[in-house]
């Protein structure tokens, strides 16, 4: 598995704003050279057997996100199809605009654009928007997608279209209202930035008549440039124009490839070496990544017309180390296993300097307001290197303020690995760091599609798991309370009965109201801190990823929210 | 009429060749046989140093001065790529190192050659003395234990083995820690070894039972019955030393397999956990360096090339110098 | 022969049922939840509750198992309120991962599998049986030891292993194939051929080895019948000899091993078909081992099951259709 | 008997390569056969007598034998000729019968198609009605009953002396001159083994043809051979007519030999005798004669027994030829007394 398709996995978040300028080595896109021009196919190679969902409803992780929203699903509003921090910003996509908010950002309207049309030629309404928005409410049936709709929107109990009351069918029209071209969505508490949420595809019209519930995930009703003509998991998925799609209503897609294909199931070895050899139809593929054993060959061995054709970046993630701190409940020991960690040859298991740089907290440089340089723990080495002796002092500190914790640290602890070759290279290296300062790991491995679901039951045992996260927008609200908190989603440190939990929640609750974005900046940079100074969790790496593209791809931009190519706007040169 | 000469030694009755040699039993003759192909001595020669080697890997390696474990970050470059040609072969390492860790090639070769080697043996010894057993049984009872045994083989035979063998991994390894065996590879390996032989005793099962329904009409055998040996006595000693020629046979096309099996259940995900050290585990690892780190690529390869080699040779030579009538027509 | 044909399909559908039994009861122990499974990853557990008894996972084992044999002869129905939806008979579940009836995912994926299989077989068979001739003929000499250590190399490494090779070696470095690409042959016979060269000639390389043994053994062996030399005596040519004595009594052992090997391939060559991408049954099922997906996996290990067990019958009437003396019992 | 052989055998040497060693099977066998004559060879296993019926085919091993000497047949030399005028002998001009007729017929073939298969190779020409009709009249030679319905059924359905006698419907179809039995009866029982020898003299009497007739049991040899060749260690030790054989055997070996059978006239002898030791490793022959290690007699005549290889000489007084170092006058007087061993 790609490390992003790991991490994709995990983190249900979107990254906006956040990189594009902060590139390291490789050329910057190829949006510049040469005219774009209409024509061809696109393929896009993938491990995948499928796309996880194409159901818009469903739809969720960022390259899906950023493939279907591109090619078939338009929403309401829409991140800019364009390079660099212009791609963070927002538009209107199907609305006219970016939204009116009223009632003190507890009501918001959209109004439609005329033209829009469904790929059977029928005008998209208002109806179809809401019927839409409704289907998320369905999670026994829409499983996957965002849940920000409901947990927004202002109507209780409603469980979606297909098993719900003529009641609560009336009790969701009237919070999701439609008024000729207007859509206007009544929400239970302010939300500020409703018009980013909307961008998500759960914001996409569905034809009630075709909609099929479970199985429409196989064939959606293209509101976009293109529509499926023909889709085999394990094997493809090749779009076609949408005839019906009507260009002049849609400022964001330029729909130049005549058929975009997915390519599905490939091996990943071979993937990268095709991309590389980039013969024949290859030529005008995209990958969706590249393997760490093949950075060496495309950026380092000074194939210059290889390196024009790739890109290294940093994507909006950062990885890190969950402590179980109801187990290692003792900083000294956590301490400890920090310090006696080797990361440059962690790092170096994973494919050295290209996976990313070694990270002092837990929010990305890329959030300007809110990163602010963390001290760490005394001993760290800033180069990456483990410190046995400062690792061995604080084992002798733990020694007598808690024995039990270093007992239990020497006796074993539980590690939780996705089972992955990378990974157990990586578990070597833990296994032998620790060790170095007496410390035992007892390897639990695990399948890695389970692995979060494995991790993030609240009866696994694990004293030390692997985490990684990326910001849903440009906030570092979306970091800090989601990962340490007990309210977050993604929390697995088990801080709660930590001494300064209490102290930390609120000061999180404290910096969450704070309307004063540069004042919230500085809060959320202290509690970054804060979290450093306890090691709850471990920093890991601020990641980056690389991309490869065929010799005959145009516009391959990596699209800053989404981590990923803006698929529909590629074409073929 | 019934007077004819004192067959002795006689190897060939229908006179083609004709050879006579005093004073030799079968199995001498089959070891005279043996020795003088010079390829089975090689090969013998070439599995022996695969087990001495295997056994006193800990002994070899402090010799050497190597780990298997021992990570050596100061051989990668910063891809975690081996420094210098040839996957890092240097005075220190001599099949170079692993990339990613730096552990030495040659030493976790020697210790991986310890894991894929009892799977083999293992997994060998217990398909075979389960099929054999049942395939005498039913062969040599016949009837409706026959016809039992044959049913029962046609089951297990009717399940997609390999399927199984990934889908149950996980839950039997877990299942069997459950039951006392120790965590982890001790695990696992029971676990691989038991479903090889789950599925494997069908295959030697069948062919023995062949062989003991044409054997037990044999003269030497209704003989023995009819001057009131026991069952174990004809078992034992007029069925066993018969089936040699077929059993050794399997046996040498199955080990090489069961090593093979490990290997593809590593490269799965599903074999020897780390840190430990398999060719299974390192031929799945390799195969993913084969453009950056080609040397890592071919030394697992090679190391199991030659041993299943070695015991395909092997065991073609153990066949033929069983069978008597090894070598007469050619056409 | 009548009466052991008839007899003989009577007991391969006994022993299917045996077979679904215990499939069923195997994977239904497996520690996955497949309630659980229809509902995604961020599920809350009344959902996964709601489905389970929808689904009839909440039910005993035995009963569960009942559902679905009932589900293969009448259909069964899935979803709710208006996404409600069917799996028409013969219905072997759905899949909530792949979002289709497990049926028609066979029925999709099998054909890639059959061909993957059909010209493997097809190459296979003529490889072993060609280098087993070369080498009874030539015994000891030097054609002989070339045919059986070709033959021993390609059983001695894993399938992936070979696989990669095969696939580096004619796509990258040599570069005179085009990556696969899993075409139907009757849309696109040349991509087909292309691309299912490689994979063939790996599951060749593979299973030729036994058959290069069987057939030389077996020839060896034939060629010390005293028929043999009876057949030189009268005068026949050499090659009638080889063709007609020795190869005809060689194969007959090895035609009913085929038919079983041939079988077993058609349910699945799992890596393989990972390896070239081939969009069959094998994969399938490994992805559903990968995500607990239990329609999948009963349902693929059935079709593999029907495959073996037919196979075994058609072996069986084969024997008796090849060796006289067995037809005469 | 006519005064020109058919078959004119010389100097024949035949020696296997084996993984053991060089094994010498056959040692400057020479012997002529006339037509309608019967010869018996007799001999342990391993005295060569079969390893020299199949030379006379070329049946042997082509790859691990050589073989040396001359085989005539009407002028053409059955050793040297080329393949296609081999193939054309075998079957027509000499046909072959095996020990075994359980496994000498082809189990997945039917007997007629057999028959037939060994017709049509030297007569190509045959219509397949003329086949047919020619391998019924075959069947109703040999005495199978019941042609028409079992000429299309399987090996397998006929007993041990039916095959032979199918065996021989194969040998004698395409009218040999000459016929190598080998061991033709050996494998069945007592009752079906006169009924087979019968037949092969029938049909001799009938076609004309000469037998070579392999056999370890001098018992057969004496009910229907004119003329006996005594093999040991790959050499003829003793040729003699059946009748001299057995009245005045001339070699220490045939001494061994005729003490050994038991029956012929059992009111005479009234015990079985054995000859003491093994036959003789073919790849290390004793040196000498290769029967003196288990010759009662080698003593007698000092070191020469153990040194010297004892050429086959006719012995005055008699019509037979022997190889034994001992004076003829002692060969017959110890022959004639039947006081053998």
């Amino acid at each position: 598995m790609t490390k992003r398709r790991i991490i994709g996995a995990v983190s249900f978040a979107l990254a906006a704003s956040v990189l594009a300028a902060a590139c390291g080595g490789g050329s910057d896109s190829g949006g510049g050279d040469g005219e774009a021009k209409k024509g061809g196919t696109i393929r896009i190679l993938t491990s995948g057997e499928q796309i996880a969902h194409l159901d818009p409803q469903r739809n969720y992780t960022g390259s899906d996100l950023a493939f279907a929203g591109t090619t078939m699903h338009r929403s309401l509003t829409s991140y800019k199809y364009e390079e660099g921090d212009a791609g963070s910003e927002i538009a209107g996509d199907l609305a006219t605009d970016t939204g009116t908010a009223s009632n003190e950002g507890k009501t918001w309207a959209f109004t439609l654009r005329d033209g829009i049309t469904f790929e059977d030629g029928s005008a998209i309404t208002c109806a179809d928007v809401a019927y839409g928005v409704s289907r998320s409410f369905a999670t026994d049936v829409i499983t996957d997608g965002p849940t920000y709709a409901i947990s927004y929107i202002d109507v209780a109990d409603y469980p979606g279209p297909y098993t719900a009351t003529a009641e609560q069918q009336a009790a969701y029209d009237k919070a999701v209202a439609c008024e000729g071209n207007t859509i206007t969505f009544n929400l239970k508490n302010p939300v500020a930035d409703f018009n980013y949420t909307t961008t998500l595809l759960t914001f996409s019209p569905v034809p009630k008549a075709k909609d099929n519930g479970e199985k429409y995930d196989m064939n959606p009703v293209s509101s976009g440039p293109y529509k499926i003509e023909s889709y085999e998991v394990g094997k493809s998925l090749v779009l076609v124009r949408n005839e019906n799609w009507n260009a002049d209503s849609d400022e964001l897609r330029k729909a130049y490839a005549d058929s975009i294909v997915y390519e599905f199931g490939l091996e990943e070895a071979t993937i990268d070496e095709r991309m590389i050899a980039d013969a024949g139809d290859d030529q005008f593929a995209v990958s969706e990544g590249i393997q760490p054993e093949n950075l060496q060959t495309i950026f380092e061995n000074g194939d210059e017309a290889l390196k024009a054709r790739s890109v290294d970046y940093y994507d909006p993630y950062v990885s890190y180390t969950n402590l179980n701190n109801e187990n290692l409940s003792c900083y000294e020991v956590r301490k400890a296993i920090y310090l006696a960690l080797d990361r440059e040859a962690l790092r170096k298991a994973g494919g050295g300097p290209y996976t990313g740089d070694f990270a002092d907290g837990f929010v990305k440089p890329a959030l300007a307001l809110d990163y602010a340089k963390s001290t760490m723990p005394e001993g760290y080495n800033t180069d990456g290197s483990a410190n046995v002796e400062a690792a061995k002092a604080a084992v002798a500190e733990a020694e007598t303020k808690c024995p039990d914790v270093v007992a239990r640290a020497k006796s074993g602890l539980n590690f939780y690995y996705p089972d992955t070759p990378t990974w157990q290279k990586s578990l070597a290296i833990w296994q032998d760091n620790l060790g170095a300062i007496g410390f035992k790991l007892k390897p639990e491995a695990v399948e890695p599609s389970q692995y979060w679901p494995t991790v993030m039951n609240p009866e696994t045992d694990y004293d030390i798991a692997r985490g990684g996260w990326a910001p849903d927008w440009a906030n570092a609200s979306t970091v800090i309370p989601e990962l340490f908190t007990t309210g977050g989603g993604f929390n697995l440190t088990r801080n709660s009965k930590d001494a300064d939990y209490a102290e930390f929640e609120g000061l999180v609750n404290a910096a969450k109201v704070n309307l004063d974005r540069v004042a919230q900046g500085k809060q959320w940079q202290e509690l970054n801190q804060y979290v450093v100074d306890r090691l709850w969790a471990l920093p890991g790496s601020f990641l980056k990823a690389q991309s490869i593209w065929g010799s005959k791809v145009g516009n391959t931009f990596q699209w800053g929210p989404f981590g990923a190519f803006c698929f529909g706007n590629l074409y073929v040169k | 009429m019934s007077a004819t000469f004192t067959d002795t030694a006689t190897l060939a009755s229908d006179g083609t060749v004709g050879v006579v040699i005093e004073g030799k039993s079968p199995r001498q003759l089959a070891w005279m046989r043996f020795r003088r192909d010079k390829f089975a001595l090689a090969a013998a020669g070439v599995i022996l140093f695969y087990i001495f080697a295997a056994a006193f890997a800990p002994v070899i390696c402090a010799v050497l001065g190597i780990s298997p474990y021992e990570l050596d970050g100061d051989a990668l470059n910063d891809f975690g790529l081996p420094k210098g040609a040839f996957g890092g072969i240097s005075s220190e390492h001599w099949l170079g190192v692993e990339p990613g860790t730096g552990r030495d090639i040659l030493a976790r070769l020697l210790y991986g050659a310890r894991v894929s080697l009892l799977v083999g043996f293992l997994g060998t010894l217990l398909t075979t003395t389960i099929g054999v057993m049942i395939g005498i049984f039913a062969g040599y009872r016949r009837g409706k234990v026959d016809a039992v045994v044959g049913r029962f083989m046609d089951l297990t035979l009717a399940f997609p083995s390999f399927l199984l063998i990934i889908a149950l991994t996980r839950p039997f390894t877990q299942r069997l820690e459950s039951l006392g065996v120790p965590e982890g590879n001790p695990a696992r390996l029971t676990y691989i070894v038991l479903v090889l032989a789950t599925f494997g005793w069908v295959y030697v099962a069948r062919v023995v039972r062949g062989q003991t329904l044409s054997l037990r009409e044999r003269e030497f055998v209704e003989a023995a019955r009819a001057s009131g040996a026991g069952t174990g006595h004809i078992v034992f000693k007029q069925l066993l030393p018969n089936l040699w020629a077929p059993v050794i046979v399997i046996v040498s096309l199955s080990l090489p397999g069961y090593v093979a099996t490990e290997s593809t259940l590593s490269f799965l995900g599903l074999g020897m956990l780390p840190p430990a050290a398999s060719w299974g585990v390192m031929l799945g690892d390799s195969v993913k360096y084969y453009r950056a780190d080609p040397t890592y690529l071919f030394i697992p390869g090679v190391a199991l090339i030659v041993l299943v080699l070695a015991f395909n040779i092997l065991g073609d030579a153990v066949r033929d110098a069983l069978d008597p009538k090894a070598d007469r027509q050619t056409l | 022969m009548l009466l052991f044909v008839t007899r003989r399909i009577l007991f391969a559908l006994a022993l299917l049922l045996a077979v679904s039994f215990f499939t069923y009861m195997l994977f239904a122990m497996l520690p996955a939840d497949p309630a659980a499974l229809t509902c995604g990853k961020n599920c809350k557990p009344e959902i996964i509750e709601a489905n389970r008894v929808r689904l009839g996972y909440d039910k005993p084992l035995l009963e569960q198992y009942w559902l679905f044999i009932k589900g293969f002869f009448v259909g069964r129905d899935y979803g709710v309120g208006a996404a409600a939806f069917s799996c028409p008979a013969p219905s072997l579940g759905y899949s909530f991962s792949q979002h289709e009836c497990v049926t028609t995912l066979i029925a999709r994926t099998f054909p890639v599998t059959f061909y993957l299989s059909l010209g493997a077989f097809i190459l296979w068979m003529t490889l072993g049986i060609g280098l087993g001739t070369i080498a009874a003929l030539k015994r000891g000499r030097w054609q002989d030891r070339a045919a059986t250590t070709f033959s021993a190399v390609g059983v001695s490494l894993p399938t992936f292993y070979i696989g990669l090779l095969v696939l580096f070696s004619f796509c990258i470095w040599l570069r005179i194939l085009p990556f696969p690409s899993y075409e139907s042959p009757f849309e696109d016979p040349l991509s087909f051929l292309t691309t299912m060269i490689l994979p063939w000639t790996t599951l060749a390389v593979l299973s030729a080895a036994g058959y290069t043994r069987l057939t030389r053994n077996g020839m060896l062996e034939a060629m010390n019948e005293d028929f043999v030399r009876l057949g030189i005596a009268k005068g026949l040519r050499r090659r009638t000899i080889i063709r007609k004595y020795v190869l005809r009594s060689a194969l007959v052992p090895i035609v009913t091993i085929a038919g079983l090997d041939f079988a077993a391939l058609l349910g699945g060559a799992i890596i393989t078909e990972s390896v070239f991408s081939l969009p069959g049954m094998g994969r399938m099922s490994i992805r559903a081992v990968v995500e607990s997906d239990l329609p999948v996996l009963v349902g693929t290990t059935m079709t593999a099951a029907v495959f073996i067990v037919l196979a075994n019958v058609v072996v069986d009437v084969l024997y008796g259709v090849l060796d006289p003396r067995v037809r005469s019992k | 008997m006519s005064n020109s052989p058919l078959l004119s055998v010389s100097n024949l040497c035949v020696s296997f390569n084996t993984p053991d060693g060089v094994v010498q099977a056959v040692n400057d066998v020479s012997f002529d056969l006339f037509p309608g004559q019967t010869l018996g060879i007799v001999g342990e296993s391993g005295s060569g007598k079969s390893v020299t019926a199949s030379s006379l085919l070329r049946l042997n091993n082509s790859v691990t034998s050589t073989t040396t000497g001359s085989v005539q047949l009407e002028g053409r030399d059955v050793l040297t000729v080329d393949e296609p005028t081999m193939r054309s002998i075998r079957g027509q001009d000499i046909a072959m019968v095996f020990q075994d007729p359980l496994s000498a017929l082809n189990p997945y073939y039917t007997v007629g198609d057999q028959i037939a298969e060994a017709y049509i190779i030297h007569h190509s020409s045959a219509t397949k009605d003329d086949v047919r009709a020619r391998v019924l009249e075959m069947l109703k030679k040999v005495g199978i009953p019941n042609p028409e319905k079992r000429i299309d059924e399987y090996p397998h359905q006929f007993s041990g002396g039916m095959r032979q006698r199918i065996v021989i419907a194969i040998a004698l179809i395409n009218s040999p001159r000459i016929l190598i039995a080998d061991e033709p009866t050996t494998a069945l029982d007592v009752t079906v083994q006169a009924q087979i020898l019968d037949l092969m003299l029938d049909l001799q009497r009938e076609t004309g043809m000469a037998i070579i007739l392999i056999t370890h049991d001098l018992g057969v040899v004496a009910e229907v051979a004119d003329s006996t060749l005594v093999m040991y260690g790959g050499r003829i030790v003793e040729r003699a007519t059946v009748s001299e054989i057995f009245a005045t055997p001339t070699h220490p070996y045939s001494w061994g030999l005729l003490g050994a059978v038991g029956s012929l006239d059992t009111s005479t002898r009234g015990h079985l005798t054995t000859i003491p030791g093994t036959p003789p490793s073919l790849i290390s022959l004793p040196t000498g004669c290769s029967f003196h290690p288990r010759c009662a007699y080698a003593k007698d005549t000092g070191s020469r027994c153990t040194t010297e290889v004892p050429e086959l000489h006719k012995v005055s007084g008699t019509s037979s030829s022997s190889a034994c170092h001992m004076s003829d006058a002692q060969l017959v007087s110890l022959g004639a007394r039947g006081d053998t061993l």
